[in-house]
Protein backbone atom coordinates (compact mmCIF):
# COMPACT_ATOMS: atom_id res chain seq x y z
CA UNK A 1 0.00 0.00 0.00
CA UNK A 2 2.01 3.39 -1.10
CA UNK A 3 -0.56 5.51 0.70
CA UNK A 4 -1.05 5.85 4.51
CA UNK A 5 -2.53 8.02 7.51
CA UNK A 6 -1.12 7.74 10.30
CA UNK A 7 -2.21 8.42 13.94
CA UNK A 8 1.46 7.71 15.42
CA UNK A 9 4.84 9.45 14.18
CA UNK A 10 6.57 9.22 11.37
CA UNK A 11 8.92 5.82 11.40
CA UNK A 12 11.09 8.03 8.68
CA UNK A 13 14.06 5.39 9.24
CA UNK A 14 11.78 2.57 8.86
CA UNK A 15 10.18 3.69 5.46
CA UNK A 16 13.71 4.28 4.38
CA UNK A 17 14.61 1.06 4.91
CA UNK A 18 11.56 -0.71 3.21
CA UNK A 19 12.41 1.34 0.08
CA UNK A 20 15.69 0.14 -0.29
CA UNK A 21 16.15 -1.42 -3.90
CA UNK A 22 19.47 -1.87 -5.57
CA UNK A 23 18.26 -1.12 -8.68
CA UNK A 24 17.55 2.32 -7.49
CA UNK A 25 20.13 4.98 -7.67
CA UNK A 26 18.45 7.87 -6.31
CA UNK A 27 16.04 8.76 -3.46
CA UNK A 28 14.22 11.58 -2.99
CA UNK A 29 12.34 12.33 0.53
CA UNK A 30 9.97 15.21 0.92
CA UNK A 31 9.07 15.49 4.94
CA UNK A 32 6.76 18.65 6.38
CA UNK A 33 7.11 19.74 9.14
CA UNK A 34 5.05 21.51 11.72
CA UNK A 35 6.73 24.88 12.20
CA UNK A 36 6.28 27.99 14.56
CA UNK A 37 4.57 30.41 12.54
CA UNK A 38 2.25 30.76 9.13
CA UNK A 39 0.97 33.69 7.50
CA UNK A 40 2.21 35.63 9.92
CA UNK A 41 0.75 34.41 13.35
CA UNK A 42 2.61 32.22 15.83
CA UNK A 43 1.81 28.41 15.58
CA UNK A 44 1.21 26.36 19.32
CA UNK A 45 -0.13 22.95 17.69
CA UNK A 46 -2.48 22.06 15.05
CA UNK A 47 -4.43 18.85 14.17
CA UNK A 48 -5.55 17.14 11.21
CA UNK A 49 -8.64 15.75 10.62
CA UNK A 50 -8.88 13.27 7.73
CA UNK A 51 -11.61 11.40 5.76
CA UNK A 52 -9.42 7.74 5.70
CA UNK A 53 -11.30 5.89 3.09
CA UNK A 54 -10.57 8.38 0.10
CA UNK A 55 -7.61 9.99 1.33
CA UNK A 56 -6.06 6.33 0.81
CA UNK A 57 -7.49 5.26 -2.37
CA UNK A 58 -7.23 9.06 -3.95
CA UNK A 59 -3.58 8.80 -2.61
CA UNK A 60 -2.46 5.22 -4.15
CA UNK A 61 -4.34 7.27 -7.62
CA UNK A 62 -1.91 9.54 -7.61
CA UNK A 63 1.06 7.71 -6.64
CA UNK A 64 0.10 5.40 -8.96
CA UNK A 65 -0.27 8.36 -11.74
CA UNK A 66 3.05 9.92 -11.12
CA UNK A 67 5.48 7.22 -11.36
CA UNK A 68 3.33 6.20 -14.64
CA UNK A 69 4.01 10.03 -15.73
CA UNK A 70 7.80 10.36 -14.48
CA UNK A 71 8.93 6.65 -14.93
CA UNK A 72 9.89 6.49 -11.19
CA UNK A 73 10.64 3.12 -9.77
CA UNK A 74 8.43 3.33 -6.95
CA UNK A 75 6.68 6.31 -4.40
CA UNK A 76 5.13 6.28 -0.49
CA UNK A 77 3.27 8.52 1.31
CA UNK A 78 2.23 8.92 4.72
CA UNK A 79 0.43 11.77 6.54
CA UNK A 80 -0.40 11.98 9.96
CA UNK A 81 -4.06 12.22 11.85
CA UNK A 82 -5.02 13.95 14.65
CA UNK A 83 -2.64 16.20 16.97
CA UNK A 84 0.93 17.28 16.11
CA UNK A 85 3.02 19.22 17.77
CA UNK A 86 5.66 21.71 16.81
CA UNK A 87 8.55 20.06 15.34
CA UNK A 88 6.35 16.47 14.12
CA UNK A 89 6.50 15.59 10.85
CA UNK A 90 2.99 15.60 8.97
CA UNK A 91 3.76 14.01 5.80
CA UNK A 92 6.46 12.30 4.35
CA UNK A 93 6.66 11.66 0.37
CA UNK A 94 9.66 9.20 -0.38
CA UNK A 95 10.44 7.87 -4.17
CA UNK A 96 13.15 6.09 -5.68
CA UNK A 97 14.18 5.82 -9.16
CA UNK A 98 16.90 4.75 -11.61
CA UNK A 99 18.15 8.29 -11.97
CA UNK A 100 17.91 11.22 -9.47
CA UNK A 101 15.48 13.79 -12.05
CA UNK A 102 12.72 11.08 -11.87
CA UNK A 103 13.11 11.10 -8.35
CA UNK A 104 12.72 14.89 -8.19
CA UNK A 105 10.32 15.38 -10.28
CA UNK A 106 7.75 12.68 -8.64
CA UNK A 107 8.38 13.43 -5.16
CA UNK A 108 7.39 17.38 -5.98
CA UNK A 109 4.65 16.34 -8.35
CA UNK A 110 3.24 14.21 -5.59
CA UNK A 111 3.27 16.57 -2.48
CA UNK A 112 2.01 19.27 -4.36
CA UNK A 113 -0.90 16.99 -5.47
CA UNK A 114 -1.81 15.56 -1.89
CA UNK A 115 -1.76 19.21 -0.27
CA UNK A 116 -5.01 20.21 -2.76
CA UNK A 117 -6.37 16.71 -3.48
CA UNK A 118 -6.95 14.69 -0.15
CA UNK A 119 -9.29 15.13 2.15
CA UNK A 120 -7.42 16.14 4.62
CA UNK A 121 -7.90 19.57 6.88
CA UNK A 122 -5.85 21.68 9.03
CA UNK A 123 -6.73 23.78 11.79
CA UNK A 124 -3.88 25.30 13.41
CA UNK A 125 -3.93 26.28 17.46
CA UNK A 126 -2.11 29.58 17.48
CA UNK A 127 -0.43 30.63 20.74
CA UNK A 128 -2.56 33.52 21.50
CA UNK A 129 -5.13 30.84 22.11
CA UNK A 130 -7.16 31.23 19.12
CA UNK A 131 -7.70 28.36 16.39
CA UNK A 132 -8.95 27.94 12.66
CA UNK A 133 -9.10 25.86 9.94
CA UNK A 134 -6.12 26.69 7.15
CA UNK A 135 -7.50 27.51 3.71
CA UNK A 136 -11.37 28.18 4.43
CA UNK A 137 -11.26 31.78 3.69
CA UNK A 138 -13.29 31.03 0.04
CA UNK A 139 -15.72 29.09 2.06
CA UNK A 140 -16.57 31.81 4.64
CA UNK A 141 -19.53 33.54 3.91
CA UNK A 142 -20.36 35.43 6.70
CA UNK A 143 -17.05 37.73 6.81
CA UNK A 144 -14.84 36.30 8.95
CA UNK A 145 -12.16 34.25 7.33
CA UNK A 146 -11.78 31.65 10.38
CA UNK A 147 -14.18 29.72 12.56
CA UNK A 148 -12.23 31.12 15.28
CA UNK A 149 -13.21 29.71 18.45
CA UNK A 150 -11.61 31.71 21.91
CA UNK B 1 -40.71 12.55 -16.20
CA UNK B 2 -41.04 14.84 -13.22
CA UNK B 3 -38.24 13.14 -11.61
CA UNK B 4 -37.12 16.84 -10.36
CA UNK B 5 -39.96 16.66 -8.32
CA UNK B 6 -39.07 13.37 -6.45
CA UNK B 7 -38.54 13.87 -2.82
CA UNK B 8 -35.51 11.71 -2.11
CA UNK B 9 -34.15 10.72 1.11
CA UNK B 10 -30.49 11.25 1.25
CA UNK B 11 -26.96 11.02 4.09
CA UNK B 12 -25.06 13.84 4.54
CA UNK B 13 -22.13 13.73 6.23
CA UNK B 14 -19.81 17.30 7.14
CA UNK B 15 -16.17 17.81 7.87
CA UNK B 16 -13.87 20.46 9.53
CA UNK B 17 -15.43 23.21 9.11
CA UNK B 18 -18.71 22.40 7.82
CA UNK B 19 -19.17 20.21 10.42
CA UNK B 20 -18.20 22.56 12.98
CA UNK B 21 -20.98 25.70 11.49
CA UNK B 22 -23.31 22.68 10.87
CA UNK B 23 -23.23 21.87 14.41
CA UNK B 24 -23.29 17.97 13.32
CA UNK B 25 -21.46 15.43 11.47
CA UNK B 26 -24.53 13.55 9.77
CA UNK B 27 -27.97 14.03 9.38
CA UNK B 28 -30.34 12.58 6.89
CA UNK B 29 -32.64 15.08 4.46
CA UNK B 30 -35.72 14.89 2.45
CA UNK B 31 -34.29 16.50 -0.49
CA UNK B 32 -35.61 17.40 -4.41
CA UNK B 33 -31.89 18.63 -5.74
CA UNK B 34 -31.37 16.95 -8.61
CA UNK B 35 -27.46 17.58 -8.26
CA UNK B 36 -25.00 17.80 -5.85
CA UNK B 37 -24.69 21.65 -6.14
CA UNK B 38 -28.49 21.80 -5.80
CA UNK B 39 -28.13 19.99 -2.58
CA UNK B 40 -25.31 22.10 -1.48
CA UNK B 41 -27.05 25.24 -1.93
CA UNK B 42 -30.38 23.53 0.05
CA UNK B 43 -28.19 23.24 3.14
CA UNK B 44 -26.45 26.61 3.10
CA UNK B 45 -28.39 27.07 6.29
CA UNK B 46 -25.87 24.51 7.67
CA UNK B 47 -22.62 25.22 6.05
CA UNK B 48 -23.02 28.78 5.87
CA UNK B 49 -21.53 28.82 1.89
CA UNK B 50 -23.43 29.94 -1.40
CA UNK B 51 -21.04 28.27 -4.16
CA UNK B 52 -18.67 25.21 -3.43
CA UNK B 53 -17.45 25.21 -7.03
CA UNK B 54 -13.84 25.48 -7.08
CA UNK B 55 -12.55 25.70 -4.16
CA UNK B 56 -15.05 22.60 -1.89
CA UNK B 57 -15.56 19.12 -2.99
CA UNK B 58 -18.12 16.37 -3.11
CA UNK B 59 -18.16 12.30 -2.70
CA UNK B 60 -21.21 10.37 -3.37
CA UNK B 61 -21.05 6.86 -1.97
CA UNK B 62 -17.73 6.52 -1.49
CA UNK B 63 -16.43 8.13 -4.45
CA UNK B 64 -15.07 11.75 -5.26
CA UNK B 65 -18.21 13.29 -7.31
CA UNK B 66 -18.54 16.07 -9.52
CA UNK B 67 -20.93 19.38 -8.08
CA UNK B 68 -23.44 18.72 -11.55
CA UNK B 69 -23.13 14.90 -10.76
CA UNK B 70 -26.89 13.57 -10.02
CA UNK B 71 -28.35 13.15 -6.38
CA UNK B 72 -30.21 10.15 -6.01
CA UNK B 73 -32.60 8.33 -2.99
CA UNK B 74 -30.26 6.46 -0.57
CA UNK B 75 -27.55 8.09 -1.33
CA UNK B 76 -24.58 8.96 1.32
CA UNK B 77 -23.44 13.21 0.09
CA UNK B 78 -20.08 13.69 1.78
CA UNK B 79 -19.29 17.62 2.03
CA UNK B 80 -15.93 18.56 2.36
CA UNK B 81 -14.71 22.33 2.77
CA UNK B 82 -11.41 23.47 0.94
CA UNK B 83 -8.69 20.81 2.03
CA UNK B 84 -5.21 21.86 3.30
CA UNK B 85 -3.33 18.62 3.38
CA UNK B 86 0.43 18.44 4.04
CA UNK C 1 30.29 22.42 8.84
CA UNK C 2 27.95 22.10 6.05
CA UNK C 3 30.24 19.58 3.49
CA UNK C 4 31.43 16.48 4.97
CA UNK C 5 33.52 13.62 3.82
CA UNK C 6 32.72 9.88 5.56
CA UNK C 7 34.39 6.89 5.45
CA UNK C 8 31.99 5.43 7.64
CA UNK C 9 28.27 4.36 6.13
CA UNK C 10 26.14 7.86 6.74
CA UNK C 11 23.92 8.16 9.74
CA UNK C 12 20.48 9.63 7.80
CA UNK C 13 18.64 9.06 10.87
CA UNK C 14 21.62 11.09 12.62
CA UNK C 15 21.71 14.14 10.31
CA UNK C 16 17.42 14.57 10.06
CA UNK C 17 17.87 14.81 13.57
CA UNK C 18 20.68 17.13 13.72
CA UNK C 19 18.52 19.70 10.85
CA UNK C 20 15.18 19.60 13.56
CA UNK C 21 14.16 23.70 13.32
CA UNK C 22 10.39 24.63 14.18
CA UNK C 23 11.00 27.75 11.70
CA UNK C 24 11.17 25.02 8.67
CA UNK C 25 8.23 24.04 7.24
CA UNK C 26 10.13 21.77 4.18
CA UNK C 27 12.96 19.34 4.53
CA UNK C 28 13.90 17.90 1.59
CA UNK C 29 16.57 14.48 1.19
CA UNK C 30 18.18 13.45 -1.67
CA UNK C 31 20.51 10.32 -1.26
CA UNK C 32 22.41 8.93 -4.46
CA UNK C 33 22.48 4.98 -3.73
CA UNK C 34 25.02 2.42 -5.15
CA UNK C 35 22.75 0.38 -7.57
CA UNK C 36 23.79 -3.01 -9.19
CA UNK C 37 24.19 -1.91 -12.73
CA UNK C 38 25.25 1.08 -15.05
CA UNK C 39 25.62 1.96 -18.60
CA UNK C 40 24.14 -1.61 -19.40
CA UNK C 41 26.97 -3.61 -17.03
CA UNK C 42 26.27 -4.79 -13.72
CA UNK C 43 27.77 -3.30 -10.98
CA UNK C 44 29.48 -5.69 -7.82
CA UNK C 45 30.62 -2.49 -5.76
CA UNK C 46 32.54 0.78 -6.07
CA UNK C 47 34.96 3.28 -4.35
CA UNK C 48 34.97 6.61 -3.96
CA UNK C 49 38.95 8.68 -4.26
CA UNK C 50 38.03 12.13 -2.67
CA UNK C 51 40.61 15.07 -2.33
CA UNK C 52 39.31 15.66 1.12
CA UNK C 53 41.10 19.23 1.36
CA UNK C 54 39.42 20.91 -1.62
CA UNK C 55 36.16 18.49 -1.78
CA UNK C 56 34.98 20.21 1.67
CA UNK C 57 35.99 23.75 0.69
CA UNK C 58 34.34 23.50 -2.65
CA UNK C 59 31.30 21.43 -1.42
CA UNK C 60 31.07 24.51 1.67
CA UNK C 61 31.19 27.49 -1.02
CA UNK C 62 28.44 25.61 -3.19
CA UNK C 63 26.12 25.06 -0.35
CA UNK C 64 26.47 28.58 0.85
CA UNK C 65 25.71 30.07 -2.75
CA UNK C 66 23.27 27.69 -2.92
CA UNK C 67 21.33 29.00 0.17
CA UNK C 68 21.71 32.45 -0.62
CA UNK C 69 19.99 32.11 -4.53
CA UNK C 70 17.45 30.20 -3.15
CA UNK C 71 16.81 31.20 0.07
CA UNK C 72 16.54 28.02 2.22
CA UNK C 73 17.45 28.08 5.93
CA UNK C 74 20.08 25.57 5.68
CA UNK C 75 21.46 22.97 3.89
CA UNK C 76 23.88 19.77 4.82
CA UNK C 77 25.58 17.29 2.50
CA UNK C 78 27.88 14.04 2.91
CA UNK C 79 29.71 12.15 0.69
CA UNK C 80 31.37 8.82 1.67
CA UNK C 81 35.13 8.00 0.49
CA UNK C 82 36.42 4.16 -0.13
CA UNK C 83 34.67 1.24 -0.32
CA UNK C 84 31.23 0.81 -0.66
CA UNK C 85 28.52 -2.34 -1.42
CA UNK C 86 25.21 -2.27 -3.31
CA UNK C 87 22.59 -0.17 -1.62
CA UNK C 88 25.47 2.11 0.22
CA UNK C 89 24.48 5.66 0.21
CA UNK C 90 26.81 7.38 -1.81
CA UNK C 91 25.68 10.94 -0.61
CA UNK C 92 23.15 12.51 1.31
CA UNK C 93 22.05 16.21 0.72
CA UNK C 94 19.68 17.52 2.93
CA UNK C 95 17.58 21.15 2.85
CA UNK C 96 15.49 22.44 5.16
CA UNK C 97 13.36 25.56 4.15
CA UNK C 98 10.16 27.98 5.49
CA UNK C 99 8.21 26.64 2.19
CA UNK C 100 8.97 23.22 0.01
CA UNK C 101 9.51 24.90 -3.01
CA UNK C 102 13.14 26.44 -1.95
CA UNK C 103 14.14 23.36 -0.41
CA UNK C 104 13.40 21.46 -3.65
CA UNK C 105 15.98 23.36 -6.05
CA UNK C 106 17.97 23.79 -3.48
CA UNK C 107 18.76 19.83 -2.74
CA UNK C 108 18.52 19.57 -6.64
CA UNK C 109 20.98 22.26 -7.26
CA UNK C 110 23.41 21.17 -4.59
CA UNK C 111 23.49 17.56 -6.18
CA UNK C 112 23.89 18.76 -9.71
CA UNK C 113 26.85 20.79 -8.44
CA UNK C 114 28.45 17.61 -6.56
CA UNK C 115 28.82 15.80 -9.23
CA UNK C 116 30.16 17.90 -11.15
CA UNK C 117 32.19 20.59 -9.61
CA UNK C 118 33.86 18.24 -6.58
CA UNK C 119 37.24 16.09 -6.75
CA UNK C 120 35.47 12.61 -5.94
CA UNK C 121 36.42 10.03 -8.66
CA UNK C 122 34.06 6.83 -8.74
CA UNK C 123 35.73 3.05 -9.59
CA UNK C 124 33.19 0.68 -10.07
CA UNK C 125 33.57 -3.06 -9.71
CA UNK C 126 32.11 -5.06 -12.41
CA UNK C 127 30.70 -8.76 -11.84
CA UNK C 128 32.57 -10.07 -14.78
CA UNK C 129 36.12 -8.76 -12.91
CA UNK C 130 36.51 -5.90 -14.61
CA UNK C 131 36.45 -2.23 -13.62
CA UNK C 132 37.18 1.25 -14.77
CA UNK C 133 37.26 4.58 -13.81
CA UNK C 134 33.94 5.99 -14.33
CA UNK C 135 33.44 9.15 -16.97
CA UNK C 136 37.00 9.10 -18.34
CA UNK C 137 35.99 8.31 -21.47
CA UNK C 138 37.16 11.64 -22.61
CA UNK C 139 40.17 11.79 -21.00
CA UNK C 140 41.11 8.52 -22.73
CA UNK C 141 43.95 9.12 -25.85
CA UNK C 142 44.74 5.60 -26.46
CA UNK C 143 41.62 4.22 -28.37
CA UNK C 144 40.06 2.51 -24.89
CA UNK C 145 37.74 4.19 -22.37
CA UNK C 146 38.06 2.72 -19.09
CA UNK C 147 41.82 2.00 -17.19
CA UNK C 148 40.55 -1.70 -17.10
CA UNK C 149 42.18 -3.91 -14.86
CA UNK C 150 41.39 -7.63 -15.22
CA UNK D 1 62.01 39.59 -19.39
CA UNK D 2 62.84 36.18 -19.70
CA UNK D 3 60.49 34.69 -17.05
CA UNK D 4 59.49 32.34 -19.82
CA UNK D 5 62.43 30.30 -20.09
CA UNK D 6 63.11 30.13 -16.09
CA UNK D 7 63.28 26.53 -14.83
CA UNK D 8 61.02 26.16 -12.19
CA UNK D 9 60.82 23.23 -9.58
CA UNK D 10 57.07 22.27 -9.06
CA UNK D 11 55.76 19.82 -7.14
CA UNK D 12 52.71 17.73 -9.02
CA UNK D 13 50.29 15.03 -7.58
CA UNK D 14 48.02 12.73 -9.91
CA UNK D 15 44.72 11.70 -8.85
CA UNK D 16 42.70 8.82 -9.52
CA UNK D 17 43.15 7.74 -13.52
CA UNK D 18 45.79 10.20 -13.66
CA UNK D 19 47.65 8.38 -10.91
CA UNK D 20 47.11 4.57 -12.09
CA UNK D 21 48.65 6.14 -15.71
CA UNK D 22 51.31 7.54 -13.95
CA UNK D 23 52.59 4.97 -11.96
CA UNK D 24 52.98 7.68 -9.16
CA UNK D 25 51.08 9.94 -6.53
CA UNK D 26 53.43 12.76 -6.59
CA UNK D 27 56.82 13.98 -8.60
CA UNK D 28 58.69 16.45 -8.55
CA UNK D 29 59.41 18.36 -11.82
CA UNK D 30 61.56 21.09 -13.22
CA UNK D 31 59.67 22.78 -16.27
CA UNK D 32 59.57 26.29 -17.86
CA UNK D 33 55.80 26.09 -18.37
CA UNK D 34 54.44 29.18 -17.78
CA UNK D 35 50.69 28.06 -16.92
CA UNK D 36 48.80 25.03 -15.90
CA UNK D 37 48.16 24.01 -19.42
CA UNK D 38 51.73 23.64 -20.36
CA UNK D 39 53.00 21.88 -17.43
CA UNK D 40 49.71 19.67 -17.94
CA UNK D 41 50.95 19.14 -21.99
CA UNK D 42 54.59 18.46 -20.98
CA UNK D 43 53.38 15.67 -18.84
CA UNK D 44 51.03 13.63 -21.28
CA UNK D 45 53.67 10.94 -21.04
CA UNK D 46 52.15 10.75 -17.72
CA UNK D 47 48.60 11.20 -17.94
CA UNK D 48 48.49 10.21 -21.58
CA UNK D 49 45.68 13.47 -22.14
CA UNK D 50 46.58 15.53 -24.54
CA UNK D 51 44.16 18.63 -23.77
CA UNK D 52 42.41 18.46 -20.28
CA UNK D 53 40.33 22.00 -20.89
CA UNK D 54 36.42 21.24 -20.40
CA UNK D 55 36.72 17.94 -18.01
CA UNK D 56 39.73 17.72 -16.35
CA UNK D 57 40.28 20.14 -13.22
CA UNK D 58 43.78 21.70 -11.59
CA UNK D 59 44.10 23.13 -8.48
CA UNK D 60 47.73 25.24 -7.13
CA UNK D 61 48.41 26.01 -4.04
CA UNK D 62 45.37 24.12 -2.36
CA UNK D 63 42.94 26.42 -4.36
CA UNK D 64 40.88 25.49 -7.43
CA UNK D 65 42.65 27.39 -10.68
CA UNK D 66 42.08 27.83 -14.33
CA UNK D 67 44.15 26.02 -16.72
CA UNK D 68 46.10 29.29 -17.70
CA UNK D 69 46.83 30.32 -14.47
CA UNK D 70 50.91 31.02 -14.00
CA UNK D 71 53.05 28.43 -12.75
CA UNK D 72 55.58 29.42 -10.21
CA UNK D 73 58.88 28.00 -8.40
CA UNK D 74 58.29 26.06 -5.60
CA UNK D 75 53.99 25.24 -6.40
CA UNK D 76 52.56 21.95 -5.70
CA UNK D 77 49.78 21.42 -8.73
CA UNK D 78 47.16 18.83 -8.75
CA UNK D 79 46.15 17.12 -11.84
CA UNK D 80 42.44 16.02 -11.60
CA UNK D 81 40.67 13.67 -14.31
CA UNK D 82 37.08 14.16 -14.35
CA UNK D 83 34.89 13.98 -11.89
CA UNK D 84 31.99 11.65 -10.67
CA UNK D 85 30.89 12.75 -7.45
CA UNK D 86 27.13 10.97 -5.89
Amino acid sequence: MSMEISYAPIDTAGLRREMADVTAGGFVVFEGWVRNHNEGREVRALEYEVYKPLAISEGERIIAEVIEQTGAIAARAVHREGALELGDSAVWVGVISAHRDEAFRACREIIDRIKVELPIWKKEHYVDGDSGWVNCERCAKHGHAHAHSH
Amino acid sequence: MDGGATMKSVSVEYFALFRDRAGRSQETVETTAEDALALFQELEHRHATSDPRGHCKVAINGKMAEWSDAVNDGDTVLLFPPVAGG
